[in-house]
């Protein structure tokens, strides 16, 4: 209770807050596209690198199991939350095709989030956990792709989706970031070191600012959505979650390490999938998947999620 | 110096079409385009473009018959899936010779 | 597929005038816009926008009669006090009904 | 209030003319300008303009024969050297006094 | 006089001067408008949260009587300034009121200005003076908005105009800041402090760049605003700085608080009051009251009224 | 061989990597110009900033001997590479001008990439360096375009050009910089020293993102360019960087500053010579100059280049 307290009083949160209510006034504040668009590119690639810096100073054997699992979880995730959207909520083929390939994939700003809580609780994920999100990006969109063009009801084109999820911004960035950052080692990495790590926090303020913005902005398309996908976007990132919670500590993360994955498993994506979506699937409505990414799930696992994927990790985890 | 009249075929649609529609209006036989940032509201409601940036109005110069095939060409593949409009209009030009 | 003529209006205006305007256009029944950040140079001075942002183009593609009323209450309504102008040209488009 | 037909010159253009051609085109009798943002392609490969920032659209709206002497002068002093297109086209206005 | 050169010497106005001078050489320097936005959002939203920080560690009793001088003070300035414009300057009722409002709130940049002159030579203002431009950016406004609105000479939409002012960007981002750092406190706003902190007097070199080249901009319209509204620019701010320096120090400000506030008090809006003057007083002409906040007051003190405030707070506060 | 493998290793020379393979790879990874431009805006500033601060703790005999050879090498290169092209790569009158006003100039990314290289094997070049980049920039681009118009074949106006050059915006930040740093001397500049101090490399990183793949969309018009034009892109930097290294030691610069030096006045410009070239050579084509200059001489600087150069300064220089 304290913890989720805490929480809410971080000026990450607070800042998410302010957008949304500056919203709800109708306030003229406008977050600048490009400055958007840097915020972006800016939080990718420093993940990145913090990623690869850690990584290059990790045993392989230590980031092995992990990075296994979290590839795993990336292939069966968008299958589970197929499942859920076609045969309970009797939602047609692609629409829950592209639902499920966002969820399949993950939100850089959710696990920012999550690493930045459990630093506040005291506790310290791996370093390395950065190279999972990396990892967990792509495999789960083109899962969920394949569905409708496997079934041969897909209009779009996969071959065009594809390249669109592996060559995407934010896959380049991250990826990109892991590999500079692994080869660069520590010591090269000392001289961008403040730009990148002691800016970060106060960067994801004024993100987070614009995606209170951006999420207030879909909260009037809930009603449209239907009470299901609200369900929908609650109650899946949690059992997400706790099977995140349960397979990470098996792989052999830490209690932290396990919380900040489940975070990640149990978000959905709002950069790579919704660019990917469009292209392969044209006919699935924009509505549903942004709203519950967006609209549901990115607030939820933001105020409530987290300390619960924690919690549930400490309880799990037997610490 | 002569002047000739030319139509201006613009189209405005999603950012993440672009490429594909001056492939299409190349293969049209477009010889040039002028490209602008906008931003829009049509009779879609929210889409992608909200997260990959704002729409994007593509206007090229070209001939009455390349201007007609390619607002049909466009009508064909892209009305009914994605947020895209197609209009022209005459103008006139010098130096006509560049747009044909 | 059919063609048709249409109306493109188009207003240029300090930006603070944005919402002002578009509700005024859908008012008279404008279904659809295309909006443009745009620097400009007019009859007036320096005015607030310098601060604000820049003028703002919105094109709106309607029928005859409803450009005419939305141009008419344009001008009644903010030429006196404001920096704007406002044009409208002929435009043929596919698939019309999108406009009405 | 009286309708009337003007034309509206437009021009797109490397950045590095911008001012050079708003002279000519004051030089002319132009009395505003509506400028644009705008990236492009044309029959001239890559230039200067990569660095320096985009494309800009010069639009003025002017009576039929300033319109004509714009164009004339545009293409006289630019069209040989330099990455630049003009065309025009009529619209209609409301209060044309602003325009002449 | 030492003060006054090492005032000149400071990066902060030399780059000022380097944008005007950058203007008069006719050079295509341009920051570009994105730039000049993020700039403006992160200093407000920087203000905001160390100012609300500051808040949250000093006693209710210390800030409740600077508080009400500053929001009193905001009711005061913008009528004395009409009283000057309307009576001595002979100036039309709507153009006097347009710029009295300018004059009632407050310009960010002279009051980040002002504590920095005041660090410089070693004095340290209250950490809870951002609080006061909170206070101070609106309340004048209003008044001035209402002056031409209650004689029925107003065209403009004076409703639209107060949302305007209450829900502008840089109300929002100021009073936003200020909650946040407020519940956030200084444990946790230490993981954002060095993007806030840090990095601000950097973020205003260049910010005082681009608004050196605006001021230049303005300098050709001096000439058709006359003499009468130089004088003003000069004069009336310097009286209210003298009775914001008084009126502080008796409210318990320290002797560099009241200077800061002298400052805040004198200086004219040129973000908030322009767009909200455009919308209820269509009919004024910004060419006045731009040239007044922007052309004339804003240099002037930013390089002398700035240093004469502190000799005035000194002198009266008698340290 | 250790030095050169370092070298690659380095954040900088990685981004400037990813940029390349993220082109390569059709990536719609974009950043956007205005963030381009204001990392322009800020690294110019800062080079300044940083040079003039440590210019106001030089005495005046240390600086002039370097700074006078600099103005010479700023006279001599232009001419030098112009005869290459015109006698040895008979290239039109136009078009040699056109690509030695860019080798007479200088890169400033080239100039920060050599002392960060320094820097990183232990030396450490004087703090005045950056001076001598703000008097490389302009004379080189000068001489280079009086050639055509002395011989009266140049077909645009030299005048616009010179006023283009001396105020454009690289020249205006550079010598500004310079201005400020030298007046606010280190004490005034410590404020203001982390935004633009330590942020710089961070910043670096970004900006040689956008240059790698400014510089692969170029790799396609190598082959327009021909043979020549290649081994001149790499030959004479050599030569100019021998020439460099050799005076600059004479001129009383240590190992390390001689080394950077020779960096530079290898450089090609890309920011200042090529708005000046259109302007005053509108009929030479811009992708033979921004061919050579940043598709040929500036990764081969980043990458060999300035390596070489300091085993060159050391050889010759004894050390
Ligand atoms: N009537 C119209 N006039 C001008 N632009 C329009 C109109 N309708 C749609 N648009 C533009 O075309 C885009 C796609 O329209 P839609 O397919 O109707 O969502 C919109 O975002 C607008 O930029
Ligand atoms: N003759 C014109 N041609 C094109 N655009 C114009 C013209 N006159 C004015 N404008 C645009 O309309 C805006 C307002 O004009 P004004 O009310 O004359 O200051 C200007 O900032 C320009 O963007
Ligand atoms: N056919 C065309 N239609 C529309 N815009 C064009 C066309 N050709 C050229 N342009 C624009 O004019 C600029 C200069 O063209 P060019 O001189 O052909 O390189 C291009 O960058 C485009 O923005
Ligand atoms: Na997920
Ligand atoms: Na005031
Ligand atoms: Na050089």
């Amino acid at each position: 209770m304290d913890a989720l307290l805490s929480n809410f009083a971080s000026p990450v949160v607070l800042a998410f807050a302010l957008g949304i209510i500056a919203k709800l006034f109708r306030s003229d504040l406008e977050i600048p596209r490009p400055l958007y668009q840097c915020l972006s590119i800016y939080l990718l690639l420093a993940i990145g690198l913090k990623g690869g810096v850690a990584l290059s100073e990790t045993p392989f054997v230590e980031f092995a199991y992990p990075g296994m699992i979290t590839f795993l979880l990336g292939l069966i995730t968008p299958l589970s939350a197929f499942a859920v959207l076609r045969y309970m909520g009797k939602m047609d083929l692609v629409n829950a095709s592209a639902i499920a390939a966002h969820y399949g994939s993950v939100s850089a700003v959710t696990f920012i989030a999550a690493v930045s809580y459990m630093q506040a609780i005291g506790m310290s994920p791996e370093g390395f956990m950065p190279t999972l999100v990396a990892i967990l990006e792509v495999p789960g969109i083109i899962v969920a792709l394949l569905i409708p063009h496997l079934l041969g009801q897909a209009k779009g084109s996969l071959k065009k989706a594809l390249h669109e999820v592996m060559t995407g911004s934010s896959i380049i960035l991250l990826v990109g970031g892991v590999v500079i950052g692994y080869v660069a080692g520590p010591e090269k990495f000392a001289s961008v070191s403040p730009f990148f790590v002691s800016g970060f926090q106060g960067a994801l303020v004024l993100f987070l600012l614009e995606l209170g913005m951006a999420t207030a902005r879909r909260v009037s398309d809930l009603r449209k959505v239907g009470l299901f996908l609200v369900g929908f976007g609650i109650l899946v990132p949690i059992l997400h979650g706790i099977l995140a919670v349960w397979l990470g500590l098996m792989s052999g993360l830490s209690v932290s390490g396990a919380a900040v994955l489940a975070a990640m498993v149990s978000s959905g994506s709002y950069i790579a999938a919704p660019a990917a979506v469009r292209i392969a699937l044209p006919k699935a409505n924009p509505t549903y998947y942004l709203t519950a990414s967006l609209g549901i799930t990115f607030p939820f696992n933001l105020t409530l999620g987290i300390p619960l994927y924690a919690e549930l990790a400490k309880w799990i985890g037997g610490s | 110096m002569s002047v000739s009249e030319f139509h201006m075929v613009t189209i405005v649609t999603e950012r993440i079409l672009k490429e594909d529609i001056l492939d299409l209006m190349r293969a049209q036989g477009a010889k040039g385009f002028t490209l602008t940032d906008t931003d829009g509201e049509g009779s879609r409601g929210v889409r992608a473009s909200d997260w990959e940036g704002k729409n994007v109005k593509i206007e090229s110069i070209v001939g009455a018959e390349k201007a007609e095939r390619i607002m049909k060409a466009m009508a064909e593949t892209y009305f009914e899936n994605y947020a895209v409009i197609a209009y022209s209009y005459p103008v006139r030009v010098f130096r006509g010779e560049k747009y044909t």
